[in-house]
């Protein structure tokens, strides 16, 4: 099998298992996840021979593994889709793969696989838990398995086929494609538990949501086709294209844009809706309804990755006409202050969340941001670096906070106490009930703050900083090193709420440690969020020449031109050390002894600030005043009110009315005795006719033959005497 | 061999119309079928015949004649599965006796 | 010399010039001979059946540990001439009601349907009756040419038992002809020819060594088409009184009897030659006379067995003799026939491309085959196993009709 | 008057009068019996016209298959061995009259045509009409598709006939 072939067959595994679970083995649980974990891991292995295959060539990024066959046919030419495999997308395949398993395994413990069936479970409810007899005789509850388990391993398996699909495709239609496959899995999943208002609610809002995003993306998608006449990145991204596209002014001068800005900014807005950028960040957080499998999969490491892997991808679009060092394009500019901002923002809400997943989703968001950011500066290899680092220990995060809310959760059944399972302040101490994801989790936790030298977000969050300050963008230097502080500082608060102290609440003293299907996934992240820094950390680090930075040569060489590897400089490394420090340290000293029953401690100082970032800048309420009420209003009030009932019915009504009284005309004096009449008459001739004629039809076969043959045979004679003879 | 076409011909007409005098004059269905039967025989005489005469290399008669064995085959099997269904429900097998159009 | 090697050739030749030197026209002369070949075959096979009869009744007896025929000449050989004259000299009886003109025709058909088969049966290299080249379809068709004169038999008698015996025998022979042609088909496709003689000569490798199940399919469909034991349910004496030929006595009914006899003689003959070589044999072409001895030899070998056959085992019921007809023969001689094909073809068609010799190949060929036979029979095995297992499983549930009722009380004290 | 000519009338004359007798005799079963005699005849025919595997082909079809047939379908639907009152219906005249008009017209409209006289082509003796007709019928060119709808059409028969024939309990 060449390697394109298998670049081909990538996707299929997972798509084929989601296809059998749903139509055959929805019935039978085990079957169903066998499948889709071999999917997976075939998927994997597949990945993995690619990646392997990609290091032994030489100079891979002149001759990435390409292959492409026609599609549709438009007008004389064909729109081709093909594969695209270039160092780029290698690494993205790479921790694409990697979670994607780690997540399938995880899900098998998360939703209780081998655990007895729930009492009073209903398909799209959590289990409750069920009701077992120990050996002892006393009942006393466990958890119990997911009523849906089946359809849940279906669905991510099409989310796994829908992100392969993206990371492999050549062009933006199959990239889109994938896209949008992934947008109804999100979907799909985030409402798994449809039974929950609030999950319907969540789903339809990251639906719709998103929608705006990718609508605007389509535009830019068909803008950039009427433009280029071809979507392949061969194409798009050529010399002569770039340099045309930037030439072109954008239809009516829109904003004194050039194409290549306008298009540049109509796709990042896809991104923005993808990635949940500020103002589209709405449905995130509320995303955190769904099965934690899902947030960590879909709404840390792999989906939201795909909207930073979009603009990645298209940074030589964007960047059309920078150069390094000068000044920034207008679609970078923008990217550089969504990005900041939204680091910056995120980071702020997340400090005031309680519920450990949410805290979670707003890092996932400032981070990022943090991408967003630095590609807005022209970090590329440090976006894409941070895109992978971040993937792993957001996987991490997310997967450790499962297995804790799983453990809460056995607590809550253990002692039918009415706690949350997810809030942090009815946790602590669980560092002793469940050390592996303790451990796991402090090494997520460290990594995300940037922990120096050892954890792997440091030096992708360190190469950004660097990339930030040497091209002197002061701003986004400043706020992304400030944020840097927040996010160190409500990762220590999360660690310290949930594992460090006494135990808060009964179901804490109970909580206990998770199964190994869940544990596993989190050691090998664990692993990979260590390991998967160093193979980038900058060549002259520290004055000392390291062999030089493997990953920036690898996926630098993407770039048409090489990007220059920056000088390294002693302040922002010391910068990103002492926010991270003294974020961790900050962190731990607020929350080292937090009560049972306490409130916040920052509660009291900041005040209404403190409201404020709870409520998330009352984003959401905006948004409902601005956009949902309005919509209400209108298709109520206005449209059904005074157009379809007043006007619309209105004019209708008369119109029957008229209408009506001419039918009645009509009736008495055209149509009762004219037509009817006529009507009447050939229906009474035709049955005169009938009456006469019906003594013929004797039913007997061979007397109809007979008639035929007459008449048959006297048509042909007359024919062949009076026609053909003279 | 001295033989015309022609009498093949007179021959296989002879043989159809009394296969139609059976069609029509016969009471019994079966004996009815039995006169289809040797219309068609009839039918395949004049294919081979012509195949014969006219275009001996070019096979196109003789598959005719192969398709019209295997149309009377069916012909026959279908015809007799009624006339017994038939037999089953009215009892008579009397083509003049089943003359109301519904079962 | 040449007497020697082939004498009915010779014979023959001799025959044919003394009657062109007495002035006969050479067509004319073509006719006669073929009217006497026609008519020796006739009485040869007639004598035969003498021979046959005394042969099975003998057989009979060893196996039924009695003696048998054994007062009439050497071993009894003759006592079937005495049966003959007997069988002679009875009272031709046409029953009340019968229909004279079917009712004496359908012994006639009855033999000439059997003699008619061994028109086209090559004795030797040089002795056949004529090589027709459709010659198989030509045993097919005279086969059903026997049906039609079993129907008539039991039809004219107006009697309800051979009636009822009619049908049965016309159904087991209709449907036991669907895998007997089947079967048919898979020397047809092997030697590539439908000309008997033709396929003797395409025997360069046994066809029943290329194919042993469409060997043992024709073997056991004949013997059904003949209707011996353990397929006699035509003349089921518990059942129906005597069979189709219950009215007829005398010649008539001897006709029957011969016409068995000489079936069931016909059929080893066709097995032979279809799938034993025929006359091939070490020297048979140099020595027809030798083929012919080697064509006599198997012949009567097969007939051995089926003689066999028919002693050894018991009737089928008629269901159970369906059954087996249309669900495991039919079946197995399709799948037959198509593997056979394709193994067939896909041979002929990678030939060139393995270099064999001529002698190389046809040994492959016959090791290909021969496995792919095999393999067909093991799947078969495997099925029938399941079958067996289920049957049994079935067979030993309780009977309603088994159950004994409970004795009233005052039968236990 | 060669051989040839003096075979055929014979068998003209003997498979005609026995279609007559099957169209005409009162016994039923007589009647199928006269179908397999002319059927036979027909297959004389063949054989004059050098196609023997119709010959042969129609001796398996028509007498072991079809005539077979007839003679079950008539003993399983009749009351009596034996039939009583005339075979054919009222208005039998007028189906004769129609017949021969039909055969009359036939006639006439050969008289009208030229091809009908001259000698048949000499069929080479090595032709090999079965191996022709066996390629056409499975060469895609030649009548493969007519074929398949052929057996496909047998099928149908075939389950069409044993669902009608079905006894429902």
């Amino acid at each position: 099998m060449t390697i394109a072939t298998l670049i081909w067959l990538l996707p299929f595994p997972p798509l084929l298992a989601f296809g059998l679970i749903v139509l055959f083995t929805n019935r039978n649980k085990a079957l169903s996840h066998t499948l889709a974990v071999g999917a997976a891991l075939l998927s994997w292995l597949g990945s993995m021979i690619i990646f392997w295959q990609a290091l032994r060539v030489h100079n891979f990024s002149q001759n990435p593994f390409v292959s492409s066959i026609n599609w549709l046919p438009i007008l004389n030419q064909w729109l081709s889709i093909g594969v695209w495999v270039d160092p780029l997308t290698v690494a993205t395949l790479f921790f694409v793969a990697w979670t994607i398993l780690m997540i399938f395994i995880y899900s098998v413990g998360y939703h209780n696989f081998g655990q007895p069936k729930g009492d009073h479970d209903q398909a799209g409810l959590q289990p409750h838990g069920a009701t077992v007899n120990n050996e002892y005789g006393h009942a006393h509850k466990v958890p119990s398995i997911e009523p849906l388990y089946s359809r849940f391993f279906a669905f991510i398996a099409l989310f796994a086929f829908g992100m392969y699909t993206l990371v492999i495709s050549d062009n933006l239609l199959t990239l889109f494609v994938g896209w949008e496959i992934m947008g109804l899995c999100s979907y799909l999943l985030i409402g798994f538990w449809y039974a929950k208002p609030s999950a319907r609610a969540a789903a339809i809002k990251a639906f719709l949501t998103t929608r705006v995003g990718d609508v605007v993306m389509l535009l830019g998608i068909v803008y950039l086709y009427s433009q280029t006449g071809s979507l392949s990145y061969r194409t798009i991204f050529s010399k002569e294209i770039l340099h045309q596209l930037t030439t072109v002014t954008a239809p009516g001068n829109f904003l004194g844009l050039s194409a290549a800005g306008l298009i540049g900014i109509l796709l990042f807005i896809g991104t923005v809706g993808k990635s949940a950028q500020w103002p589209l960040h709405v449905w995130l957080p509320d995303a955190m309804e769904g099965p934690t499998p899902v947030s960590a999969m879909i709404h840390a490491a792999t989906m939201v990755s795909a909207g930073v892997y979009m603009v990645i991808r298209a940074f030589p679009l964007l960047s059309a006409g920078w150069v390094e060092g000068g000044s920034l394009t207008p679609a970078m500019a923008v990217m550089a202050f969504i990005g900041t901002f939204t680091a910056l923002f995120a980071a702020t809400i997340a400090l005031a969340q309680n519920d450990i997943k949410r805290v979670l989703a707003f890092s996932t968001i400032s981070q990022l941001g943090f991408m967003i950011a630095a590609l807005g500066v022209g970090a590329y290899v440090a976006a894409a670096f941070h895109l992978v680092t971040h993937a792993f220990f957001k996987a991490l995060l997310f997967l450790g906070s499962g297995s804790i809310i799983h453990g809460m959760e056995h607590g809550v059944l253990h002692t039918n106490e009415e706690v949350d399972p997810q809030n942090m302040f009815n946790m602590g101490g669980l560092r002793t009930k469940m050390p592996l994801t303790f451990w796991t989790f402090v090494i997520g936790g460290f990594s995300l703050s940037g922990v120096p030298l050892i954890t792997a977000g440091f030096w992708s969050k360190d190469e950004i900083l660097a990339e930030a300050f040497t091209y002197k963008h002061w701003i986004v230097f400043i706020t992304l090193a400030l944020t840097t502080l927040l996010t160190a500082f409500y990762t220590m608060r999360q660690i310290t709420l949930t594992f460090m102290g006494k135990p808060r609440t009964e179901s804490a003293h109970h909580a206990q440690e998770s199964s190994w299907t869940m544990t596993f996934p989190l050691i090998i992240l664990g692993v990979l969020a260590i390991s998967a820094g160093w193979v980038g950390i900058p060549s002259d680090f520290w004055g000392l020449t390291l062999p030089h930075s493997w990953f920036h040569e690898f996926v630098g060489s993407t770039l048409m031109e090489h990007p220059a590897a920056v000088a390294f400089s002693w302040f922002p490394f010391l910068t990103s050390v002492v926010v991270s420090f003294g974020g961790l340290i900050l962190g731990w000293l607020v929350y080292r002894n937090v009560q049972e029953g306490a409130v916040d401690p920052l509660q009291k100082p900041l005040g209404w600030i403190y409201t404020t970032l709870k409520n998330k800048y009352y984003f959401d309420e905006l948004y409902n005043l601005l956009f949902v009420r309005p919509a209400y209003w209108i298709a109520d009030t206005f449209t059904n009110q005074w157009l379809d009932r007043g006007i619309i019915d209105g004019f209708l009504h008369g119109v029957a009315r008229v209408a009506f009284s001419i039918g009645g005309i009509f009736r008495n004096y055209v149509d009762k005795p004219v037509i009817n009449g006529f009507g009447d008459f050939i229906g009474e001739g035709v049955k005169k006719f009938g009456r006469r004629f019906r003594v013929i039809q004797t039913g007997r076969v061979q007397q109809y033959m007979l008639m035929a043959l007459i008449v048959a045979f006297g048509t042909l004679f007359y024919y062949l005497i009076f026609v053909v003879r003279p | 061999m001295m033989v015309p076409l022609s009498w093949y011909l007179i021959f296989s007409a002879a043989l159809f119309c009394v296969g139609l005098f059976g069609v029509l004059s016969r009471k019994n269905a079966v004996a009815i079928l039995m006169g289809i039967e040797l219309m068609l025989n009839a039918v395949n005489v004049n294919l081979i015949a012509f195949w014969r005469y006219r275009s001996p290399s070019f096979i196109a008669g003789q598959a005719f004649a192969i398709i019209v064995f295997a149309v009377a085959a069916s012909e026959v099997a279908v015809g007799l599965a009624l006339i017994i269904s038939i037999y089953r429900r009215r009892n008579t097998v009397v083509a003049d006796e089943i003359d109301m159009m519904k079962f | 010399m040449v007497f020697f090697s082939d004498p009915i050739t010779y014979i023959t030749n001799w025959l044919a010039n003394l009657l062109i030197s007495w002035g006969l026209a050479s067509d004319t002369v073509l006719v006669i001979m073929k009217l006497l070949g026609a008519a020796m075959v006739c009485i040869f096979g007639f004598s035969l059946v003498i021979f046959t009869i005394w042969l099975e009744r003998k057989l009979y007896a060893r196996i039924q540990d009695r003696l048998g025929p054994n007062r009439v000449g050497p071993w009894g050989i003759f006592q079937t001439f005495p049966d003959m004259i007997k069988i002679f000299t009875k009272e031709y009886i046409t029953p009340e009601g019968a229909d004279k003109v079917v009712y004496n025709l359908a012994p006639i058909l009855a033999v000439s349907a059997v003699l008619l088969v061994w028109a086209v049966i090559p004795f030797a290299p040089t002795v056949f009756g004529t090589d027709i080249n459709i010659g198989v379809l030509y045993i097919v068709a005279v086969g059903s040419i026997g049906t039609l004169g079993v129907i008539m038999a039991g039809w004219s008698s107006n009697n309800k038992y051979a009636l009822l015996a009619a049908f049965r025998t016309v159904a087991q022979m209709v449907s036991f002809e669907v895998p007997m042609v089947l079967a048919l088909l898979v020397p047809v496709l092997l030697g590539q020819t439908m000309g008997v003689d033709s396929l003797v000569k395409a025997q360069d490798v046994w066809f029943v060594v290329l194919s042993p199940i469409a060997a043992i399919i024709f073997f056991i469909s004949s013997i059904a088409e003949v209707g011996r034991a353990p397929f006699d349910l035509l003349e089921a004496e518990s059942e129906i009184v005597a069979g189709f030929q219950i009215e007829y006595s005398g010649l008539k009914f001897g006709m029957f009897y011969v016409g068995d006899f000489l079936h069931a003689f016909t059929i080893s003959a066709l097995s032979a030659t279809l799938f034993f070589g025929g006359w091939r044999g070490p020297g048979a072409e140099t020595w027809p006379v030798l083929g012919l001895a080697y064509f006599f030899m198997k012949t009567f070998i097969i007939y051995f067995f089926v003689v066999l056959i028919r002693i050894a085992l018991p009737r089928l019921r008629i269901d159970q003799m369906l059954n087996f007809n249309w669900k495991f023969l039919t079946p197995l001689a399709l799948v037959l026939l198509m593997v056979t094909a394709v193994v067939e073809k896909s041979l002929i068609h990678f030939m060139p491309s393995l270099n064999f010799s001529a002698v190389g190949f046809l040994i492959f060929r016959s090791l290909v085959l021969l496995l792919t036979n095999i393999l067909i029979i093991v799947v078969t095995a495997i099925f029938l196993r399941a079958y067996a297992r289920r049957e049994h499983v079935r067979v030993s549930q309780p009977r309603p009709v088994a159950v004994t009722p409970e004795p009233p009380a005052s039968v236990i004290s | 008057m060669t051989p040839m000519q003096i075979i055929f009338i014979l068998t003209a004359a003997a498979t005609l009068s026995a279609a007559v007798l099957v169209v005409t005799t009162r016994n039923i079963i007589h009647a199928a019996l006269w179908l397999i005699v002319s059927l036979f005849g027909v297959a004389v025919f063949y054989v004059l016209l050098n196609a023997g595997f119709f010959a042969v082909v129609q001796v398996v079809i028509y007498i072991g298959a079809i005539a077979i047939l007839f003679i079950f379908a008539v003993m399983l639907t009749r009351r009596l061995m034996s039939d009583s009152g005339p075979q054919s219906n009222t208005n039998w005249w007028l189906a004769a009259v129609i017949s021969v008009l039909l055969f009359v017209g036939l006639i006439w409209m050969l008289s009208s045509w030229r091809g009908v006289t001259g000698e048949p082509p000499v069929l080479k003796s090595n032709i090999d009409t079965i191996g022709l007709l066996g390629r056409a019928l499975v060469s895609p060119d030649g009548f493969v598709l007519p074929f398949e709808l052929a057996s496909v059409l047998l099928v149908a028969a075939l389950i069409g006939a044993i669902y009608v024939a079905w006894e429902r309990k």
